[in-house]
Order: C-alpha cells, then structure tokens, then sequence
C-alpha cells in the first residue's frame, strides 16, 4: 500500500486513490478528424514505462481530485505529484536524472 | 462562490484543506478545493438551501441536498481513535490530525467523512446504506485504547 | 539427451547419481542465429523446442536475462483450463490444453499435469448467467465445461461453504479436464528438450537493443553477452515486452501490472480441485508438495517491481476464508510478485509486428501458464511460416485499431 | 515431577504454576514460562517428529522461531486445530494438546519410514524424471502416492470460529526485535520524544538477554543485565509516547515503510476469553524503521547431523538459562567459532559432562571463551571434524577425527559417547526485512555474512543483525539507531550520538560442509532439516546444469520449507558455490519474502467475514420487503428482493404473478439501488452532450429521456433514465451496479479532459428512496397521495418530471416507465421512503397493489425489449448492436466513444445484433447463454452466430420470449435458426425484440 501526496490534501495511504493510468494521454480535440491510427494511440496505446511514468491518480476517497504523479515504476518511489494541467516540476525529473538516495 | 456561500451563512470562508469551519449551529467541512459539506442541525436543509441559493444565484456553483443520503454518529472516549484505526488508515494522533480536522477516508470498504470534533471525540458521516457496516465493525470487543 | 524414466533412476542411484548430466548446456553465445527467441519462460523455450522440433529450425537460441523460468512461468498459480467463452479464446486454450495432455511423454519431463477439475464459482444471479453462457458457448466448441449446481459443487469440494457466506454460491462452471501442473518442470522439460535438439540456452543474457537494417527489418540483437545476429526474432518477454519492443520502435497496447501470489505451509492433501471465484476474486488450489496455492489481484497501477501491496493479498485471503473458513488457521508461508503484461481486452497478442523479422508473443496477463505449450506451438509454426497460424490469426496487434476486439473481460461485466 | 532433565533452579519459569499437558498420548507436566519444546526437553523427550521426505526422526534444533524440526499439531478442539507449529514458540498453558505429525502409526514406529531405505533412487527432483509410464497411471496411482506422502499436518476441517483483529498504526521509529540492541534503540527514540513502536516476536522483551544466567556479570550502562533489563523494560511499557508489543511478528515490510505486525493474543492462554480476538493484524506506518532482528546460528553440516539431541549450541543454552531445562547429561560441542564455548560452559556449570569440544578451525581457540573452557577442564579439540553419529531414535555418540595440515581428515577416528551434540557454525546476521524493503546487501568476506548495506527505504539495522555482536557495542548501535531515527523523523535530538561499532569479523564461524574423509558416503549431512535436502542434493543440482542458485532452491527445494531456510540458506549457498567454484557474492542470496514466520490467514482476513466480508447495503425499504417474505439477491452490494412469494408459490409463480398484477393493476417496486447523479452548473446540458450519446440541449425542463454511455472505445457503458429538473440541472440515473464507475468516468471527464465547465456532479444515489409504481391503475393509486402535481395524462405525460409532495414530504416525481405500463417513480428523501412506501402500498390496495421484485422486472421489461447492461450487452456491444442508433444525437460533433463507432470492425454486416427468438414450441423456455446456431444438420463443432442474453416464460403472452445478440439478426427477422442445447437443438424464429404492445400505447395511458 503506497503513500502518495495528493497535492490539495496531503499525503495520504494508497487506499484512499484510485489509480487513473498514464497522465498527458490528450483526448484529441477533434475526434472526428482522427486517423484509426491516431484514435488507436490515444485509446489503447501508452507508454508503460520501466522507470520513471507519469501517471494519474484521484483522490477518490478524499476530495475528489484527479492530479498527476511520476514514480519509479522499478522501485515505486514517487518524485513528484502535481496538478491537472500542470508539467511535471523541473526539479523532479531532474532528480530521477542523477542518483537517487 | 465560496466565500460568498459561507458569508451567507454566517461562517468564515476557509481555504485550508481539510478544515472545519463552525458557529453556533453550523459547519461547513472542507472536502474538496471546490468542495464543501455544510452542516446544519436537523430537518435546516430548506433552510440553509434557501440561504444559498439567494447568496449564490449569480455565482456558478452546484448545491445538493444530502442530509438523507448520509447517516452521522460520533465515535468518542479515550479509545475512539484506536477504534477508528481498525478501518481507517489514516494517523489519528492529535498532532496529525487535529481538532477540526475532517476529510473524506476510507474505513475498511466504507468511505466516510471524518471530522475529529474534539481532542477524543470524532463525528463519522457515511453513506445511509453503509452505516450498519461501520457501526458494527467499531462495535467489535476487544477495544483497549492505546496510549 | 539422457532418458528419464524409473529405470534411468535406479540405475544411477546405484552409482551415486554421479553421472547425471546437465539437463541443459550452458551455452555460449554464437555471433549469428537463425532465430532468437528473447525470455526464457516457458512460452519462449517452448517456442525453441517447436521451431527445432516441427520446424526444422535448430540454430536458434533463447536469451534470457537472469535464470529461465524466473519470470511469471515460476510464479504463477499453475490454473491451467481452456473453458474461454470467445469463440476464439477457446480454440487458442484447447489447442493448448490438449497439448498438456502429452507434455510429459513428449518432454520425457514429469510436468505433473494433474487434471484436477476447475470449478469457476457463481455468486449472483449475474455470474450464474455469464457463466451458463461460458458452458453453452464451450459446449458449442467442444470444450468440456459443465454447470454444478451448490450441492454438485460441494460434492467436488466437500470443504467449499455455499451458504451463510456473504455472497452464497448459486452454482459454478466446472471443467474436468483442467486443472495444475509443475511449473518450474515446463520450464525445465523444454529447455531439457530445446536443448537435445540443438538450441542454445542463454541464461543472465539481457537483450539491451535491436538493431534494423535498412528496410527497417531486424538484423541482430544487442546483449549483456554480447552482439547477436538475427533475422528472425521472437519476443516472448511477458512483462517485459513493453520495453522491448520500444527498442524496435514498437508500440504495443500493454500495461503491465504487479500479480500477486501466495502459499500456504505444507498440509496433507485435502483440496481435491481448483477453486476460482471472480466475483470476490479468489484462486486456490493445492500442489503435489501439500501447500495451497492461492492467487490474488493486480495492484492498480503498474510496475515492474515483482511485489505488490498487502492490502491486495489480504484482499484474496478474505476471500479464501470466507470460502473455506476451516483455513483461517492455516498460515501463509510466502508471498511473491509477478509482472504481467495486460492488453486492452485481456487477450494475448501472437503476432507478426510491423517491423520485419519482429515476433512478439504476449499480452497473457494474469493467465498465460495455461497457454504455454499451444502459445508456444503457435508462436513457432508463426515465426517458422512469417505468418499466424489460423487458431492465433484472430491474436494480431491490428485488431485493437480496427476494433475487433477479444474481450473475455468485458463478459463479466456487472451490472443492472 | 519437573521433569528428570529440569535444572533444579534457574531460568524465566514460574515454578510455583506446574502445568500439564499433552503430547501425542503422553501426559506430561511443565511449568508456567515453559515453551512446548523446553518442557518436552525437560522431560527427556527429544523425538519430535519425523521428516518430510526420508520420515527421519527429528527433535528440536533451535529455540525459537528458526527451528526447522519440531512441527506439531496443537488441537484446542475439534475447530481449533492449528498444524505445523513449531514446538519452540508455542507458549505452555494447563490443558495444551499437541501431536506430532507426519507418522504412522506412531512417532516412534512410523511406517514412511521405509522412504528411507529407498532414499538412494529418491534424489532432488527425482519425481521430474518418472512415474510417466504408463500415461494413465500418473492420474489414479502415481499422483495420487505422491501428494499423500508430501505435506506435514493436517488441515484443520472445522470452520475457525475464533476472531481476527485488524489496526492502522502509525508511528515515528519502528523497532523490530526488543533484544539489547532493539531497547536501546527505543529507549533512545522515546527519550528523544518520538511516538515509538516496538515489537518483538517473543512472550518477553530482551532478546538473547533472556538466553543469559541470572548471575552473568556483564553489565549495560554499568547495570547488570537484568536490572538493565527490567527497568528499560518498565520504562517502555508505561512510556506514553511508545507501544509495546509482545507476541508480535513483524513479518513483512512492504513498498513505502509500511510493516505488517502479526500480534497473537490468546493462543498461549489456557483459557482466553472468547469474546477477543485470537490474532491482531497491525499495518504499521513508520517514518523510520529499526530493525534489531538479531542474528541466528548456523547448524554445521556432517553426516548425521539429524538425529534428536542434536542442537544448535545457542538453544541449549537457551534451554538451559532461560528454561531451567538440559537438553542433554553428556555433550559433545561441535564448533567453528568462540562464542558457542559459552553454551558448553554453563551447560558444564549445570552439571552437563562435555565430553569433548570440537573445534573445527585451524588455530588454537585460544581466544577468552576458550581459555575459560579449558581452564574449567573442558577437553578440547582444535583442528577436528565430525564424520559421523549414531543412535536410532537419539543420538548416541558422534564419531570425530583430526584435520590434516591441508584441512583434510586423517588418522584415528574417535568413537564419543554422548546423549547430546551443541553444534555452532557462527552466526546469521537476520537481515530478512532489510531485504524484504528492497535493501541492498553485502557480502562480508571477513565476517562471512550478509549484512545490510544499501537502504531502499527508511529504515537502519542494528545490533546482532547488522554484524555487531557483542553486547556493548549491541547496546551502543541500537542508541545510535534510535537516536538517528528519531532525528530523521524530525525529533530534536538532545543527546549526543554514540559512535557507530562496525560489524565484528571476529566471530566468524564456517560455511557448507565440514571437512569430511575424501569418498567417503556415510549418511546424509543435512542442509535443509525440514525439507530433508542435504549436501548431496545440492551437488547433484548443480551436476545436473542447476546453476543459478534460485533454480538450485527449485529443483532441490532447499530453503522453501516453512522455516524459509533460516538455518540453512548460507550454508546451501556455500556449498553451492563451491560446487561451482564461485565466490559466495557471485552465487547471490535467494530472494526474502514476507512472511518472516508463518502467519495465519484469518489475521489477513481481519473481521471480513460473512456480513463483514462486504458491507450489506439495504434500502430504506428493505424491512418492509424482508417482512414480507421477499426473497433477496446480491446487486453489487446491495439486496435487492428478487420476488415477493406467497405460501407455496416457487420463484415461477410469484413472478407470474406479479407479472399479471403489474400489467392488469398496479405494481410496486423499490428503484432506490439505482444510481442518482446530480448534475448541475451553468454548462451541465454542454457536459452532458459531452458524455452521453443523446442531444441533451434539446431537452426541455420537467422532461426524461433514456440516455445511453458509451466509454471512448464505443462500447455500451450504463444507461439510464435522464431528467432535467431545471436549465443547468440534471438528475441522472444509472444501473445499480454501475453507479459508482459512471460517476468515476464523469469525473474524469469533467476534470481532466474539459476542465472549464462549470459543472459539478453529486451523488445523490442515497439521498431518494425510490418508489416504482406501475401498471394501469398507478395514477388511480396515486392521485390522492400526490400534492402540488397535476399528474393526469395530459399534464405529465409519460417521460416528464416534477417536483411536488407526497403524503406531505418532498417528491421528485418521475413518469417514466421501465415495464410498458402507465408509470411513476416517486422519489423522496430517503428517511421517508418506507413511510410514503407503506402510504402507497395501503392506497393501493383497494386497486390490486403488488410489490413485485426484480425478476419481474425483467419480465416486464424483457416483453418490450428493453435491455438490461451486463445482460443484454457484456462489454463489447454498441448502440447500434443493441437497435439503440435512435438515442444517438446525430448532429453532436462528438461524444464519449463517438469516435470508435467508425472504426472498421463496427462497419461490419455481421456484427451481432439484439432480435428477439420465439421458439417454435411456445412453452419451451431457452436457457440464457444458450447458443444460436444457423443450420440443425451440422459437423459439430460449428461456431455459433449468437447466444440468448434474456429467456422468460411471459405471462401476459403466454408463450415464451427471448432477447438475442445474433450475427446480422435483424436482417434475418422471420428466420428460423436453432438454439443448441444438450438434449437437441430448439427452433426459433428471429423476431422483433419488442414482443408485448409494440405501438406502446400503455405507456400513454
Ligand atoms: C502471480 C501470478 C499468478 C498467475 N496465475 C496463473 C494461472 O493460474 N494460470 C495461468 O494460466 N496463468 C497464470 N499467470 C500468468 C502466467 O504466469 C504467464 O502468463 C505465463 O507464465 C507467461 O509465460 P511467458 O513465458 O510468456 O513469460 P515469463 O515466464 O515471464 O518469461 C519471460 C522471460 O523473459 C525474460 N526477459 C524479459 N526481458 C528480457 C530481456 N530484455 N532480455 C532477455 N530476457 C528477458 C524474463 O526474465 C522472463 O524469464 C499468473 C501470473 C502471475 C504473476
Ligand atoms: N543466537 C544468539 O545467541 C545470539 C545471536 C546474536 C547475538 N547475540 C547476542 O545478542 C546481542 C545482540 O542483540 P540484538 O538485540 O541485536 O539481538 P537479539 O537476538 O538479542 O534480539 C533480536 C530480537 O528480535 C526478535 N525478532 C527477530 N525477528 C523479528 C521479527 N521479524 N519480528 C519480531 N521480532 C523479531 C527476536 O525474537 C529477538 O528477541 C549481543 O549481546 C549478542 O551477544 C546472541
Ligand atoms: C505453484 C507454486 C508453489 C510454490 N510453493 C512454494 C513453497 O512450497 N515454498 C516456498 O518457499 N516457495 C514456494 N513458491 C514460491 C517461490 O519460492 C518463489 O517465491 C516464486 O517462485 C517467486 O520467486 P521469488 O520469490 O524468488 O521472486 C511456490 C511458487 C509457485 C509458483
Ligand atoms: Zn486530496
């Protein structure tokens, strides 16, 4: 069971979250004006990545929230969670760059 | 809007997560960033909605009745928080979460709102139907509170 | 290769086992293959022994990056059944299901497959309609799937409560002919058999890279041990496809997730069948060595750390006792994580990728051991022909786009 | 009557409360204090149990919860039998039954035995390489052989009725092991103000203290150590800020700090209280976690090294210092490192005779241990090994020889006699947590051992467990610890950091095989006691190509038995690694897994069983319904009555019944499990064209519309009645069982993809009871209870919406109608649901008012083709598959899974669409799932063309119905096709799938 920080409410156990799989997927704006190829990347395609992901969770059992989150997908070890709308922090990418404590 | 919703009330406007607000007779619970549960005493609903909807009308905003869909009961005693700890992860020491905090949790497969009202008194709210759940799990034996 | 048998046993138990040798060679690896199979589980090695044993194909090896049958072929909960509702999946798990049947003669490997029986739990009037449909439509297909109903179930398993449970049994799909089998041996009887026909078995060999000519086709395979050529490489790296694939520019529709399963101490035997209930998600059985064998759920978000949280297998041990509540006193021994890579509609891909000379096999989520030799048989007559099989020709990476999905998922879909 | 072997003082025991007890059919006697093992030795009982594979007699080995020999059954009553346990944890109480296990028919005669004999032909794996031939003797013979001879107890057959606990626990420093170091480490915390948990498998806090005399003359801290030990002890327990837990395992350290504690109440009690819970499950949140696990000794590995009164030295002197009780009168010491002298000194100081003490290593022992030995006249043997011992069911001598200069045994083997052998290899450090947390190790060449190096969470070792052995600097490392966790949680800490010890290479001991003559075969030298794997095994594996020391685990099944290896891991390894001629670090450990001990599957459970296994939610109308005989199923987790019978009438004729009522008069059915969503903002009617499938703009106020939700994949979701209360207000209904994933998937929407609505969603779906009330007399039923709403056809015709009263309280009236009848559903809050509930059931009476339950329901509306998601559809059918293209607004530019529905496979003639069947004999009823077929003559298999979703006996019709998905089925109207059922295929013909008032003229009554 994970510790995640839930940007509005603090850190909170995992079971309060439901995951929401991989963040930044863009519904595209104009559905209609997609290639299969296209609708199949956003529909079913994603990255799954072995290192750092950046991911959704909501805050289902607190105050509702969808955010974003990057974590370790090797270890588990979150860097960062930020809102919706917001680029992942500089500051964390670069910290999954270099060595980790 | 929420600053216009609790001015009508007659409470202060809170921004800080997870927070209770209260008078006399009336709290509003910081759920959410764009979230509040309000609280009034029994059978005010009319009431308070009414209050809104004049305070609010212009303001974009979603107001909804719950008083029936949620079922309320305070846990207290030295042993409340022990108590809560058999379904709630959450840490209950009075240093984590304070007088007035409350938040939506989890306990064990019921989600409830918890609001710890005083230093070993918590207010639990839970959906109507899910009540008789929790109820009887905090009725368990074998309840010594920690130190 | 040296013959298993009773005999071979006795005989060299009078001098000591001393002159047993390795069940496979440590092999070195060649600067050039005819065909590289990429993960040692046993869907890879299986792969091996066919394209060497159908196909004629022995310049092949299989790397693996740490030991074979290290990956979910050695943690898996061994439930082997082929009681699939699409018309599609059955033919797929029958194909390999009759194939379990032989395994052991034709490996010369004890993999004890032991046909147990499956039984499938309803719990709802909706279970009980989802799976009446699983026995009509299997029975359309002629696959063995029967309805029981509590009181049949129970007799099957005298120690299953269907009454005074929170969700009583209203009946279960049974299908005889599944049941378990030794995982670590399927590995083993495979590489065993690969082997005898020439292929290399390449152990702590971890594929880093692939390197395309320039049509774009595969050319060689980057490696801890090394630079090795291919023009055929077929990737059946469960979990791990993702990353695999990305290094040929392969995008797949897979997650992968962690599983988690666990055993019991050891107990004499007293746990005839297979168990397995989706509704409250639970799968026990017992193995030849005495421990139940229990699985539990994914984690919800992915990863590829082999462990999961607590709360998912306490999850599945809630479950188990409120079925079996004479086992609450029986103790978990061990608890253990797998990857599993999951598609969108919860069936494997077996496939010809867009990047010529590229297999992939994979997409098997949380229920692939059961596959492993008609997954391993396909795979091979696939990469052998450069086209599917007609029983995996529904199984392509295509179907996600033009919607033809094989959903087995989505027939349990709760509702109403 | 203590027992022939009980030291006439001494130890931890009560020896005022005799206890009496059971083992197999003897009657025996301890003393309060005592473990189940420390009284059988004190009674001279040393045959346990017999092994898993070769049934080997076996005795205790260990004194705590490393033991791999001695598993017993302990049987409380016919329900409360618990198998496996190891006899060296369970706690003695007046009345304990225990048996011995994997025998027959007795412990001391045991039949399996002959396993034994047959032991050269039985190798590791040899059951991979036989019982092949013939193919069907696998099954009925061969099998069945097997897995009666594996396994040890026998499962309990008797539903548990004890009770499990379940606690959320959070903490700053987590202290695992209460040894020295563990103590120190909390006191510590706790003096630096951290909350502190602290918990220890044991009965008592103290760790190897408790193992030391009485009259020892180390001191702690200038205390002796059992002063230290009693007043760090009571500090701790009535420390405000620290919880201690005895009896508590920490048994599996999971993804960020959280520790699984398994605390076991009551089953050391001779009469627990059955109203408490028997275990506890603590998941316990630690912002820093110690780990003082101590350290384990090494067993030597020598042909012979089994037998009963073979022992770890540490456990003799546990049982002699801590349990009053001698394992032995005449000991042989066999020993590669100093430390174990100690065992053989008190057990001399006891009244043992050490007959010898053997010392396998090269130098002089001349360390301080050993200079005590000898100055107290033990003989010792320096530079010796251990070929061989003897004795059936006890060892009887232990035959032993000199090293060459080479380390090879030469010259005169000596014969000694002795009824006991303390066997000391070293120590190994318990590093299975820190592993657990993803931990990195390595390898201490000078120490031999493990030790904990790279941390993956936060979390520090210390003491025994880390390498630092010796009691001061155990004590200084677990102040260290305790003071440098509570830092890192954020503690101020005022007291000044000892210095960190570094791990003691001095107490190095041997790994793998002792030396042993070259060719010789002399019996077998156990690695693995409890899965019977010895050295010759490992060997044979890594012969047979097993290199990979996890496949070395697999195929010879060392270190997978229910002491997961604790003794034997590190010997396995090195003996491993010398077959394969590596360094241990290049061979590698196996992997640690939760659980550090066996733990019971009830403390996962916790109390989820039967009504708490899920919550059971109810309507406010459940009562009602249960009094009135309505039989229940499971929604979800919801009860919904399925049907209400009469006295002796069968599911069939209560559904008849009411299916008549509702059709000719009026039914009444309790809706509220359906999903409510309140959907409600400026922008509400922009959002819901956004997700549903319908054109909502259209829609006007006081007006319902079905409305259908795709997932962007175009697949059918939910759907539901839709009703818009006001301009920027919608009251949304979905199916019972997906209410909360409609609500998920809005959510997600709203937030994510269209953040700048304004729109909120809110459940309601608890906040109405919902009352159905239909069929031609719902109005006539109504009409006097209704206020403030003109309900007449004209007024409120059907799929509208008003607000008004009922029997005076707040109602959302709906005129909806999921049966084809005139129709109503009356929403009120939920508190006054049973009331207007029971108003309108006795307002109905006079006009033939039945409640009729779900099945009916589906009746009802299966007669007019309505759909039910998740019966009718599964997940992989469109709007168009179920002939619901007419909900879709044609002119949105997009909706949720809009998109999808152009993807080729959807454009496809040969899509299973929703017909209806008729069957030809208008009595036969199909079975749901059945399949369709299109020919009657064909070579089976065929595939089907489709599969029934909904089958009824129709009893307005008098004939049967069915709903199908069938391939192009609605250009095969008229058709006959087959359904294929067991006893022969069943003719149909494809029919529209409304059957009952198509031109829906009821509706508008
Ligand atoms: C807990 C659990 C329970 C399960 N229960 C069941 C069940 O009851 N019934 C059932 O049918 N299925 C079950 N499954 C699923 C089943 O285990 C798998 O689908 C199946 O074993 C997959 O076999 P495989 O050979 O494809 O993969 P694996 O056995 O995982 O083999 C893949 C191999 O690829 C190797 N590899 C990965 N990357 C590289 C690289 N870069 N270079 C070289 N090698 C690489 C890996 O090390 C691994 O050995 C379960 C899975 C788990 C985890
Ligand atoms: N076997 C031995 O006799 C032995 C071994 C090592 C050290 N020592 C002595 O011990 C001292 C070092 O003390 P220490 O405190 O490091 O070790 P310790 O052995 O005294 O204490 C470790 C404690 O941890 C407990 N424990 C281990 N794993 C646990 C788990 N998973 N959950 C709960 N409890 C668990 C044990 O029951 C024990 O009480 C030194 O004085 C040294 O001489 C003795
Ligand atoms: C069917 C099955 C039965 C198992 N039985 C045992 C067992 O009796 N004892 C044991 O220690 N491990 C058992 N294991 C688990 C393995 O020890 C190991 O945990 C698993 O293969 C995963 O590997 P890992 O834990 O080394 O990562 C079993 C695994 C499987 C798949
Ligand atoms: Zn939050």
């Amino acid at each position: 069971m994970l510790l995640i920080e839930c940007p509005y409410c603090g850190v909170r156990p995992e079971l309060e979250f439901v995951y929401g799989g991989q963040a930044h997927v863009a519904r595209p704006g104009s559905p209609a004006e997609c290639s299969d190829e296209q609708w199949v990347e956003f529909l079913y395609l994603r990255e799954n990545s072995k290192g750092i992901h950046a991911e959704r969770w909501r805050h289902t059992h607190g105050c509702g929230r969808f955010f974003n989150a990057l974590r370790d997908t090797t270890n588990d070890h979150f860097l960062a969670t930020y809102r919706v709308g917001e680029t992942p922090p500089p500051a964390a990418l670069e910290r999954a760059a270099g060595p980790r404590p | 809007m929420l600053a216009a919703a609790a001015g009508a009330l007659g409470l202060t406007h809170s921004e800080t997560p997870c927070r209770a607000v209260r008078s006399d007779a009336r709290s509003a619970l910081w759920l959410g960033p764009d979230e509040r549960l309000l609280i009034g005493p029994d059978g005010a609903g009319e009431e308070l909605a009414g209050l809104l909807q004049r305070a609010l009308a212009e303001l974009p905003h979603s107001l909804v009745e719950i008083s029936h869909a949620q079922t309320a009961f305070e846990v207290t005693g030295a042993g409340a928080a022990a108590a809560l700890n058999t379904g709630c992860p959450l840490d209950l020491d009075p240093a984590s979460f304070p007088v007035d905090m409350c938040t939506r949790t989890v306990f064990a497969k019921a989600q409830i709102v918890l609001w710890r009202t005083g230093p070993e008194t918590f207010r639990v709210e839970t959906g109507r139907s899910f009540a008789p759940y929790v109820t009887k799990i905090l009725a368990l034996p074998a309840r010594e509170p920690l130190p | 290769m040296q013959r298993f048998s009773g005999f071979s046993l006795l005989r060299r138990g009078l001098s000591g086992h001393r002159d047993w040798q390795p069940q496979w060679r440590k092999a070195q690896p060649k600067a050039a293959y005819d065909a590289v199979i990429v993960g040692g589980g046993g869907h890879g090695l299986g792969a091996a022994y066919y394209l060497a044993k159908e196909h004629g194909l022995t310049n092949v090896a299989v790397l693996e990056k740490g030991w074979i049958g290290g990956g979910n072929t050695g943690r898996n909960t061994t439930i082997i059944r082929s009681n699939y509702l699409r018309d599609e999946s059955a033919a797929l798990y029958d194909h390999a299901l009759k194939m379990w049947e032989g395994l052991s003669q034709d490996l010369n490997y004890n993999v004890m497959f032991s046909q147990r029986g499956v039984m499938m739990l309803a719990h709802t009037v909706h279970d009980v309609q989802v799976f009446k449909r699983h026995v009509h439509a299997n029975r359309a297909n002629g696959v063995d799937n029967e309805w029981l109903t509590p009181e049949e179930a129970q007799a099957v398993c005298p120690l299953l409560q269907t009454d005074d449970i929170r969700y009583p049994v209203r009946g279960a799909a049974f299908q005889r002919r599944g049941g378990t089998a030794r995982h670590d041996a399927v590995a083993w009887g495979y590489a065993r058999g690969a082997d005898a026909l020439g292929v290399d078995i390449i152990e702590n060999c971890e594929v880093t890279d692939i390197r395309r000519d320039g049509r774009g086709a595969v050319q060689a395979l980057e490696t801890t041990r090394g630079l090795i050529q291919a023009r055929k490489v077929g990737v059946c790296a469960a979990g791990n496809t993702s990353v695999i694939l990305r290094m040929a520019g392969v995008r797949l529709p897979l997650e992968s997730y962690p599983l988690q399963a666990l055993v019991s101490e050891p107990v004499k035997p007293i746990f005839p069948c297979v168990v397995m209930s989706n509704t409250i998600h639970a799968y026990i059985s017992q193995s030849d060595k005495g421990e139940l064998v229990i699985g539990a759920g994914t984690d919800a978000y992915t990863s590829y750390t082999q462990r999961g949280g607590l709360h998912v297998s306490s999850h599945a041990l809630e479950a188990i006792c409120e079925l079996f509540p004479m086992f609450r006193r029986m103790r978990m021994l061990r608890n253990w994580g797998g990857i599993v890579d999951v598609s969108p509609d919860r069936s494997p891909i077996i496939a010809r990728t867009p990047v010529p000379g590229l297999y992939v096999n994979c997409g098997w989520g949380t229920g692939g051991f059961k596959a492993t030799p008609g997954s391993a048989h396909l795979f091979a007559w696939t990469i052998a022909h450069d086209k599917p099989h007609p029983i995996n020709a529904p199984f392509t990476i295509e179907r996600f786009r033009e919607g033809r999905l094989i959903d087995e998922a989505a027939a349990a879909a709760v509702a109403h | 009557m203590s027992g022939t072997f009980r030291a006439p003082s001494g130890g931890r025991l009560d020896r005022s409360r005799p206890l009496h007890f059971r083992f197999d059919d003897r009657e025996l006697t301890g003393f309060a204090g005592d473990t189940l093992a420390s009284a059988l030795l004190a009674n001279g009982v040393h045959l346990l149990g017999r092994s898993f594979k070769y049934h080997r007699p076996r005795g205790v080995l260990g004194a705590g919860s490393e033991e791999p020999n001695a598993l017993v059954t302990v049987r409380r009553d016919s329900a409360r039998v618990t198998p496996n346990l190891r006899a060296t944890q369970v706690e003695l109480y007046d009345g304990l039954e225990a048996y011995s296990q994997n025998r027959w028919p007795s412990l001391g005669l045991d039949f399996g035995a002959v396993s034994g004999l047959l032991s050269p032909f039985i190798p590791a794996g040899f059951y991979y390489k036989t019982f092949m031939w013939p193919r069907q003797a696998w099954r009925r013979l061969y099998e069945p052989k097997i897995r009666a001879a594996a396994g040890l107890g026998r499962a309990p057959e008797q539903p548990d009725p004890d009770t499990y606990d379940n606690r959320f626990a959070h903490c700053d420093v987590l202290v695992v092991g209460a040894g020295p170091a563990g103590l120190a480490a909390a006191a510590a915390a706790a003096g630096s103000g951290a909350r502190v948990i602290l918990c220890d498998e044991q009965p008592e806090p103290g760790g190897s203290l408790l193992s030391d005399p009485s009259h020892s003359d180390a001191v702690i801290e200038g205390e002796p150590l059992d002063r230290w030990l009693a007043s760090t002890v009571r500090m701790l327990a009535s420390h405000p800020r620290v919880t201690l837990l005895t009896r508590t395992t920490a048994f599996g350290y999971f993804p960020h700090n959280l520790l699984g504690l398994n605390q076991r109440l009551s089953d050391h009690l001779g009469r627990p209280d059955r109203s408490q819970p028997r275990e506890r499950q603590w998941q316990v949140r630690a912002k820093e976690v110690v780990l003082a696990t101590g350290a384990i000794e090494r067993p030597l590995v020598f042909p012979g090294n089994d037998r009963p009164g073979i022992l770890l030295a540490a456990a003799a002197r546990t049982y002699l210092n801590r349990y009053g009780a001698l394992a032995g009168a005449r000991a042989v010491l066999v020993t590669a490192c100093d430390a174990a002298y100690q065992a053989a000194l008190d057990l001399h100081r006891a009244g043992v005779s050490i007959e010898a003490i053997v010392d396998v290593r090269a130098g002089s022992a001349d360390g301080a241990l050993p200079e005590a030995a000898r100055s107290a006249g033990l003989p010792i043997e320096t530079q010796s090994t251990i070929t061989g011992t003897s004795g059936r069911l006890r060892v009887r001598a232990v035959r032993v020889q000199k090293l060459d200069s080479s380390g090879v045994p030469a010259g005169p083997v000596r014969r000694i006699r002795c009824d006991l052998v303390l066997m000391s290899g070293g120590l190994t450090p318990s590093v299975h947590l820190f592993s657990q947390s993803r931990g990195k190790l390595a390898w201490d060449e000078s120490l031999g051992a493990f030790l904990p190096a790279q941390a993956a969470e936060r979390v520090r070792s210390a003491g025994a467990c880390r390498g630092v052995f010796s009691l001061s600097a155990a004590v200084r490392d677990g102040t260290h610890a305790g003071l440098s966790a509570a830092q890192s949680a954020g503690l101020p800490v005022a007291a000044s950091m000892p210095q960190l010890p570094p791990p003691e290479s001095s107490a190095a001991g041997t790994l793998g095989v002792l030396p042993q003559p070259p060719g010789a075969s002399a019996g077998k030298a156990f690695v693995d006691w409890q899965n019977d794997v010895t050295s010759r095994d490992l060997a044979l594996a890594a012969r047979e190509g097993f290199r990979s020391i996890e496949h070395v685990k697999r195929y010879t099944t060392t270190g997978m038995a229910t002491d997961q290896g604790k003794t034997s891991n590190i010997n396995a390894l090195a003996i491993v690694a010398r077959e394969l001629d590596k360094a241990m670090p290049q061979v590698g450990l196996t992997t640690f897994r939760p659980p550090y001990t066996p733990v019971s599957f009830g403390s996962f459970a916790g109390f989820a069983r039967g009504e708490l296994f899920d919550p059971v939610r109810t309507t406010p109308m459940h009562d009602w319904a249960a009094r009135n005989g309505a039989v229940f199923e499971d929604v979800g987790l919801w009860k919904r009555a399925r049907y209400f019978p009469r006295p002796g009438e069968d599911m069939h004729a209560a559904v008849a019944r009411e299916c008549l009522a509702v059709r000719n008069h009026c039914g009444i059915f309790d809706g509220s499990t359906l999903g409510k969503i309140e959907v409600m903002g400026k922008d509400a009617a922009t959002f819901m064209n956004r997700m549903y499938v319908n054109a909502w703009t259209s829609l006007a106020v006081g007006r319902c519309r079905y409305g259908i939700l795709l997932r962007d994949d175009g697949f059918i979701y939910d759907d539901g009645v839709v009703a818009r209360t006001a301009d920027d207000r919608f009251h949304v209904t979905t199916t019972t069982g997906g209410a909360a994933g409609v609500l998920a998937l809005m959510e997600d929407y709203r937030q994510t993809e269209w953040p700048d609505l304004n729109v909120w969603l809110t459940s309601t779906t608890e906040q109405w009871a919902v009352i159905a009330v239909q069929g031609p007399s719902a109005r006539r039923v109504l009409e006097p209870l209704v206020d403030g709403i003109d309900i007449s056809a004209a007024a409120m015709p059907h799929m509208s919406v008003s607000r008004g009263r009922i029997c005076g309280v707040p109602m959302l009236l709906m005129r909806v109608s999921f049966t084809g009848e005139l129709g109503f559903e009356v929403n009120v809050p939920a508190d006054f649901g049973l009331a207007v509930w029971q108003a309108i059931h006795d307002a109905g009476r006079q006009h033939g008012i039945t409640p009729y339950g779900t099945e009916t329901m589906h009746v009802l509306r299966a007669e007019k083709g309505y759909i039910i998601i998740g019966q009718d559809t599964d997940g992989t059918v469109t709007p168009d598959d179920a002939g619901l293209s007419w909900t879709i607004g044609k002119s949105k530019p997009d909706f949720v899974g809009k998109r999808s529905l152009q993807r080729p496979a959807f454009a496809s003639p040969y899509r299973k669409q929703l017909v209806g069947l008729l069957t030809r004999d208008a009595q036969h009823v199909l079975e749901e799932g059945a399949q369709v077929v299109p020919t009657r003559q064909r070579a089976a298999p065929e595939a089907a063309i489709g599969h029934v979703t909904s089958s009824y006996y129709s009893p307005s019709l008098g004939r049967s119905i069915a709903l199908a998905l069938v391939s192009a089925g609605r250009s095969r109207m008229g058709e006959t096709l087959y359904v294929a059922l067991p006893d022969g295929d069943i003719p149909v013909q494809v029919a529209s799938p409304v059957f009952y008032d198509p031109q829906g003229s009821r509706l508008n009554g």
